[in-house]
């Protein structure tokens, strides 16, 4: 499996990164991507802007482990995971997750399955900037229970 | 000497991006986070103690009934909100 | 929901057609999207290429009915379909579904709803050139089995 | 009259992409099938009549016992194989 995991400032290019995920291997027949977009509407607050705080090292291990955990569980054969941290604006991509595969079926759990486990495993913190001041933002309730029904497929 | 790191919230209650501690034997997390609180009063006990503060010793997650050894880090962070 | 169908021979580019789909409101959070690229696995053959004709009309109208069905089913913001008909080499992009929405799980299931039934009830027919000469592929089983799945899950 | 195409192998086959037939009062597919094979012999009878060969009348999936009337546009296909 290729794996690329960057933790980065700069802004990404979904169109570069989904065509070098179809040149790893002419097997590629279903490439799946999720981009994260900063939204304004986190608990009902204006939001003016997000500021993202990772663990360095930590967290790209912390990536490997969920994108291995895919590879265990689905046939893929490259995955890229972009997280940008720093400064970002409302509407501004956050992150971005990417899977080829022979089969849709398996680029489209394997993805899921990434970004799901993301949000609650992976050492990222969002600092929310709103009309009301800065504020971190807590885990979603929502989020922990979605990785939990990934448990509970577990065979 | 352990190398002591903070993130997010926690890095900021406390004013502190890292520290350096010296361990007399043996220790575990919670050894450690009973040594900064006597060190250091009420802020750090808050912070340190809170129900869903998160520990990870070299990188990895552990509770604080893990032992530390010297040259390990150690690092304290809330609920992690990335994604 | 914003809706854009295109049939074409030129080439796409996922980049462009990912923020297109992110600009139609502030409330989008989550992309999905799917990219099929064309394989040279298909039952075994050395592919050199295909060919891909469609019914000019009906197959636009059969995507948009398939994306209303989406649409009904799940919170969906925007979408785009784009299939590429001609000439096409192996590993070039033949399909991109984009899916925008507010939450990464509706996202998800419309993007892979739509892509499983369009390649079952869209009028596009593929004919595969490969060392054994010229051929017309026959609709996969596994796509139709794909297909019902969804009929199962309806409520 | 009714315009009558053809798509992918089933054009092949027939080395044409569309016809005109005169219909005679009230007709079904069916009737039009049998109508054009009558017409055009085994070859047209081999690819119209093959078990999973699919009939639009006005870019809408129907059946062979769909009434066609004049001005419809009738549309025969193989199975689908897109994305």
């Amino acid at each position: 499996m290729h794996i690329k995991i960057s933790v980065q400032e700069a802004a990404f290019d979904v169109g570069d990164e989904t065509l070098e995920l179809g040149r790893v291997s002419k097997q590629v027949g279903a490439i799946t991507s999720f981009t994260g977009l900063v939204r304004d509407i986190n608990e009902n607050a204006g939001v003016s802007g997000l500021f993202l705080e990772h663990y360095p090292g930590m967290t790209e291990k912390q990536i490997a482990q969920i994108i291995a955990e895919a590879g265990e569980r689905w046939q893929v054969l490259a995955v890229t995971v972009i997280h940008r941290v720093g400064e970002l604006l409302p509407s501004e991509p956050i992150v971005f997750v990417g899977v080829a595969s022979l089969h849709r079926g398996d680029a489209f759990n394997a993805c899921e399955y990434i970004i799901d486990f993301l949000k609650t495993r992976a050492a990222f913190w969002k600092k929310e900037q709103s009309v009301d001041g800065p504020r971190w933002l807590t885990t979603r309730a929502s989020d922990v229970e979605t990785a939990k029904t990934w448990r509970s497929t577990e065979g | 000497m352990v190398k002591v790191i903070f993130f997010a919230s926690i890095r900021e209650d406390l004013g502190l991006n890292e520290t350096e501690v010296a361990l007399d034997g043996p220790s575990t997390v919670a050894d450690l986070v009973k040594l900064l609180v006597e060190c250091h009063g009420a802020k750090w006990s808050e912070a340190l103690s809170r129900e869903n503060t998160l520990v990870a010793v070299n990188q990895t997650m552990v509770d604080d009934q893990h032992t530390i050894h010297a040259g390990d880090e150690v690092a304290f962070f809330p609920p992690v909100t990335g994604g």
